[in-house]
């Protein structure tokens, strides 16, 4: 058994509203910022064990799949590295 | 005596606020985020609710606003009285008007109940609350836990700018009375003229409404304003 | 796009084309098919929800507008109303919920009216998924309330397997406004223009409501039209609602709809129906999040956050002003003008032509007769007049007994719940979501609002009509346990497929329980909702009604205690009901399920005005509601938050251990638990006697710090928290 | 003046506790993954005007150290794209 960190990023789609992101977005501008938009997504990072590293980012996806993101609303993307 | 209610888009306790005021015979003045003058006022308050929708991090996008820059530069200049309640509290940390700052409650959710509070250290500011007083205050917020960096909780107790603690309704310090997770059971700071606490007085004056202590509390705020100005009011 | 494509039938579509005389283009098929969805036209029970008594001498506005609004005193009226977030929360738990209660503020809102209370009425399942269901609907709940600033005050709460894939998310909301404040939708007049505020309209929730919310949900069938969830912005909300209300109290809205189910298509056609006005609005105008929406698009969107404003055209530059100040968006993306038909343009183009009637009240819909109402009414025959059959509770012994009713998720306290919501701000919650009812008192008058929620679960399942009748009076009943009037009752009912006969009957006997009782009461309903087609592969939840009673507290300050305050107390019964478990928690425990036992309608009002009788004459030192966990759990409830000292002992004139039973658990409506000095005791035994109603003898306070019954059994205060309110 | 994508992470420093963190590696626990823990940070996506991609980076840096990270408890990456 081996120790990986694996990031999940968790964004929300891109059609759903993101009230978080809108208003920062609106902060950023007020200080003089030239922003187009900003979304506010999650990075997860997940200490785990696992045989190797194929399976590290099997199971990182599953656990994003099952419970780290609500597919209704967010995609996620899965980045691994051994420790 | 002309105490200024600073609000933000998303304020709601301003209401509570300028309610509790005027109970109290002070009529406030509203100010907006945009204010840039605020030479005129003795004092300001900073009322709770959710400015910005607390995106990002409680407080942080009210923190930007114009008139913060008018309040740091009314504190460095004249010791301008200011107290943050609950969001206040948040942006005061945010803009750094005081230490530390405030976190997610430790159990992740929102938390409304009534509260038992101790003065911890006797302040100037707030004239006639003695230490070792205990308050019964409502609190309601989801970011709460008050967080200082490793080394500074030292610095705090030893500067005197420990205020408020939340401890159990018989007084007593202990990790059960602490409801969401704060450094040493941290319910308010001072730093200078500048205090900041979670739990909301405004909510708490008459007896009625389950407690009448917020109106000590605010009392004493306003006492020692006057004292320090020599208003009459 | 055919008719089945928006949810229509052939018939409903050869309608439609009757009324156009002509085809409808694809636009205009969209717009039939949201506002003839079960959801906006109520085709199914208009017909049912027209037998509700809805008039009263406090009543300012019944059913019909966005909510109902009764008188509470000169100055002051109250505006309420339920709505349902059932689905939406199923899918997205917390956007679901927050959603809920971000609509039924803004209907609050569309009155005229400042939000003061919100209470939350849930059903849920018991597994696994059904705790994170839970969990995430409270967050979302908590997530719009505390941030919007409007106090969560009271909720019901309760759990069956019925309801795991089909949770039930209903929330409450009450305002308070002037009267020289009243604004509602039908007030629009031609030439003004027509005002949208707030949120850029996008892709969101698209056949949400109307589609989704009126059909049978089975799972992935529905995944390629599965609509953008909607996200609930409780800033903007904030901001919205002070914009508008800022904006009716200057005087300077001729009308007002909130963007709900069906967006823009329910509001432009609600507002010009009920104005007797028609509409043209250039869609090109409305501000959009994503590009390259369509029209149908923009018509469908349920965005939230969104109002429309009907206004004279002199002030706009105030209105925009206003908005700007606030940093929320407002457009013109309209006109009223004379007449009915409601034109949709597109850079100058008309794409669609309709009347606002036919779109409104077109839909053919379906009649109830007098004999079908006569069958609903009738409730379902009884197997025995005596329900605690052996076994039904009976293998455990009382001890363990009332520990296990107490720590039933049905009966257990809620703080872990209520400790969410934010329920003090507003400084008006004198009684907040601790007690069974809440108190609102005025910031400018001693008189309070009182508001009591309650829900059938068990109750209504096997017998709607007794369910739905009981949940009426029970609601009712905590009012009067104040002495407060009940001003109104809106109602929520929840129901399966009604094109089947046999959840047609559930939903008719609801409705049909709900009109019985509020008329033997005297009560008018001026609002409510109804869900349908909440099932799951072809299973229907139980038939469920949330009740909602808006009550007046003349010294809303000094409520009478629902706590025991001195040894000595003696303590009565009001109204005894018969010894029947039917529907009660202790049933279900055994795993029965018989029906819900009602009495004659009549009695229960003379009942009700004893009890309220009785607190006004200052004769009660305090008072409970049996509820949930029955006469038991009631004793429980009055002595638990005590000073600590104090105990109650209770002795039963029932001689059979299963009478016993009966009287200490079943959840009979219309029974108070009232403690009153000894010297208040002749004067209240006499009222009730001349009222003929009856009381029996409970026991007395005691200053031994235990609960116990007929001296045999005994449980310290102790042991009865530990309980109820398990750690952790 | 070109567009480009800046994606700010922002974790919390590695002494503060994160108890949504520890909570989700407890559920992580309950579904039988083999997790050592959790660090829940955020990941914010600035699409922003710039001359180029040095601007682009400079002005990302400068809006996370001011607002989008909090100095007191957290630390912040920042990465850029052009569009
Ligand atoms: N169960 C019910 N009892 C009484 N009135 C009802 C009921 N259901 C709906 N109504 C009334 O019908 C009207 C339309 O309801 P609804 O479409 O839910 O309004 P909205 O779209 O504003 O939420 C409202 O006035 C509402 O009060
Ligand atoms: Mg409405």
């Amino acid at each position: 058994m081996a120790q990986f960190r694996a990031t999940v990023v968790v964004t929300l789609q891109p059609d759903v509203l993101d009230p978080a992101g809108d208003a920062t977005a609106q902060v950023l501008r007020h200080m003089g910022y030239r922003v187009a938009d900003v979304r506010i997504g999650k990075s997860i990072e997940v200490r785990l064990e696992a045989e190797d590293r194929a399976e590290a980012q099997a199971l990182a996806h599953k656990m994003a799949a099952s419970l780290l993101a609500n597919p209704v609303m967010e995609t996620f993307s899965v980045q691994v590295e051994e420790l | 005596m002309r105490v200024a209610v600073v609000t933000f888009p998303g304020s709601n306790c301003d209401d509570d606020t300028v309610r509790a005021l005027t109970a109290l015979g002070v009529s406030p003045v509203r100010v907006g985020h945009r204010a840039q003058d605020l030479s005129t006022v003795d004092a300001a308050i900073l009322p709770g609710g959710f400015s910005y929708g607390d995106y990002l991090r409680g407080g942080a996008l009210a923190a930007q606003a114009p008139v913060i820059e008018s309040l740091r530069a009314e504190v460095a200049s004249r010791q301008l009285p200011v107290l943050g309640i609950c969001n206040g509290f948040q942006i005061l940390a945010e803009a750094r008007l005081l230490p530390g700052a405030l976190r997610p409650n430790r159990q992740g959710t929102f938390r409304s109940a009534w509260q038992t509070i101790r003065v911890t250290r006797a302040s100037p500011l707030f004239w006639g609350l003695e230490e070792g007083e205990l308050l019964r205050l409502p609190i309601a917020h989801g970011e709460g836990a008050y967080y200082l960096p490793p080394g500074q909780l030292a610095a705090v107790f030893g500067n005197d700018q420990a205020w408020l603690q939340y401890v159990s309704e018989d007084g007593l310090l202990h990790t059960e009375a602490n409801p969401n997770g704060s450094v040493a059971n941290l319910a308010g700071v001072i730093v200078g003229s500048v205090a900041g606490l979670m739990p909301h007085p405004e909510r708490a004056m008459a007896d009625y409404l389950g407690s009448a202590d917020g109106a000590r509390l605010l009392q004493a705020w306003l006492s020692g304003i006057s004292r320090r100005d020599g208003h009459a009011r | 796009m055919r008719a089945s494509d928006v949810g229509l039938t052939d018939a409903e579509y050869a309608e439609i084309c009757r009324l156009m005389g002509r085809a409808p283009n694809a636009l205009e098929l969209g717009l039939f098919g949201a506002l003839w969805s079960e959801h906006c036209s109520y085709k199914n029970s208009r017909a049912l929800l027209r037998r509700l008594p809805h008039e009263g001498p406090d009543v300012v506005a019944g059913p019909g507008g966005n909510a109902g609004v009764v008188r509470l005193t000169d100055s002051w009226e109250v505006a309420f109303k339920i709505e349902s977030h059932n689905h939406p929360s199923y899918v997205e738990p917390v956007q679901g919920a927050a959603t809920g209660v971000g609509g039924i503020l803004r209907d609050i809102i569309a009155m005229g009216a400042r939000p003061i209370a919100v209470a939350d009425l849930l059903r849920f399942g018991t597994d696994v998924h059904s705790h994170h269901l839970r969990q995430g609907v409270v967050r979302g709940i908590g997530l719009y309330g505390n941030a919007i600033g409007i106090p969560t005050v009271t909720g019901d709460l309760a759990y069956s397997d019925t309801y795991a894939t089909n949770p039930l998310v209903n929330v409450l909301a009450v305002g308070l406004r002037r009267p020289e404040h009243a604004i509602g939708a039908s007030t629009a007049k031609p030439g003004q223009l027509l005002v949208l505020l707030g949120q850029r309209t996008g892709r969101d929730g698209i056949h949400g409501a109307s589609l989704l919310a009126s059909q049978d949900f089975h799972g992935s069938e529905h995944d390629s039209m599965r609509p953008t969830v909607q996200v609930g912005d409780p800033f903007l909300g904030k901001l919205l609602m002070e914009v508008t209300l800022t904006a009716v109290e200057r005087g300077w809205v001729g009308a007002l709809q909130d963007l709900g189910a069906a967006g823009l298509t329910s509001a432009v056609a609600e507002l010009s129906e009920s104005s007797g006005v028609g509409a043209t609005l250039w869609l090109d105008r409305v501000p959009l999040r994503q590009a390259a929406m369509t029209p149908y698009e923009i018509m469908l969107s349920e965005t939230q956050e969104r109002m429309l404003m009907a206004i004279d055209a002199d002030r706009w530059d105030d209105l925009k002003a206003l908005a700007d100040e606030q940093e929320i968006l407002a457009t013109v993306i309209g006109v009223v003008e004379p007449g009915e038909m409601i034109r949709l343009l597109w850079q100058s183009e008309v794409h669609a032509e309709v009347s606002a009637r036919w779109l409104v009240r077109g839909c053919p819909r379906r009649e109830v007769t007098d004999e079908e109402w006569e069958g609903f009414r009738r409730p379902v025959p009884r197997p025995r007049v005596q329900a605690v059959a052996p076994g039904r509770g009976g293998a455990r012994d009382l001890k363990s007994l009332l520990l296990d009713v107490l720590a039933h998720p049905d009966v257990r306290d809620r703080a872990f719940i209520y400790q969410q919501y934010d329920s003090t701000i507003q400084t008006r919650t004198v009684w907040g979501p601790e007690h069974d009812v809440a108190v609102l008192k005025l910031h400018e008058e001693p008189v309070g609002v009182v508001l009591s929620v309650f829900g059938t679960g068990q109750w209504a399942s096997v017998d709607p009509y007794a369910g739905a009748a009981a949940a009426v009076i029970h609601a009712v009943s905590r009012l009067a346990a104040l002495g407060a009037e009940c001003l109104g009752i809106t109602d929520g009912i929840n129901a399966g497929n009604p094109d089947k006969a046999e959840s047609f009957g559930q939903l008719g006997g609801l409705v049909a329980g709900v009109a019985d009782a509020a008329r033997a009461l005297g009560i008018p309903v001026t609002g409510g909702n109804v869900s349908l087609h909440n099932e799951t592969a072809g299973e229907p939840i139980w038939p469920t009604v949330m009740i909602g009673a808006v009550g007046r507290l003349a010294d809303a300050a000094h409520p009478v205690a629902d706590v025991v305050r001195e040894a000595g107390a003696r303590l009565y019964l009001l109204n005894p009901a018969p010894l029947d478990l039917g529907g009660s928690v202790v049933e279900s425990l055994a795993g029965g399920a018989s029906p819900y036992s009602l009495g004659p309608l009549a009695d229960y009002r003379r009942a009700l005005d004893a009890m309220s009788q009785s607190v006004r004459s200052g004769l009660v030192e305090a008072v409970r509601v049996v509820g949930r966990g029955g006469l038991a759990a009631a004793l429980v409830r009055l002595l638990l938050p005590a000073p600590p000292s104090l105990g109650i002992a209770v002795t039963l004139d029932e001689d059979t251990d299963d009478a016993k039973r009966g009287r200490l658990f079943n959840e009979g409506v219309g029974q108070w638990v009232v403690a009153l000095r000894p010297t208040c005791e002749p004067a209240f035994l006499r009222l009730c006697e001349a009222a003929q109603v009856p009381v029996c003898r409970l026991g007395a306070v005691t200053d031994v710090a235990a609960l116990s019954i007929d001296g045999r059994v005994q449980w310290t205060r102790a042991e009865l928290l530990a309980a109820w309110r398990p750690l952790g």
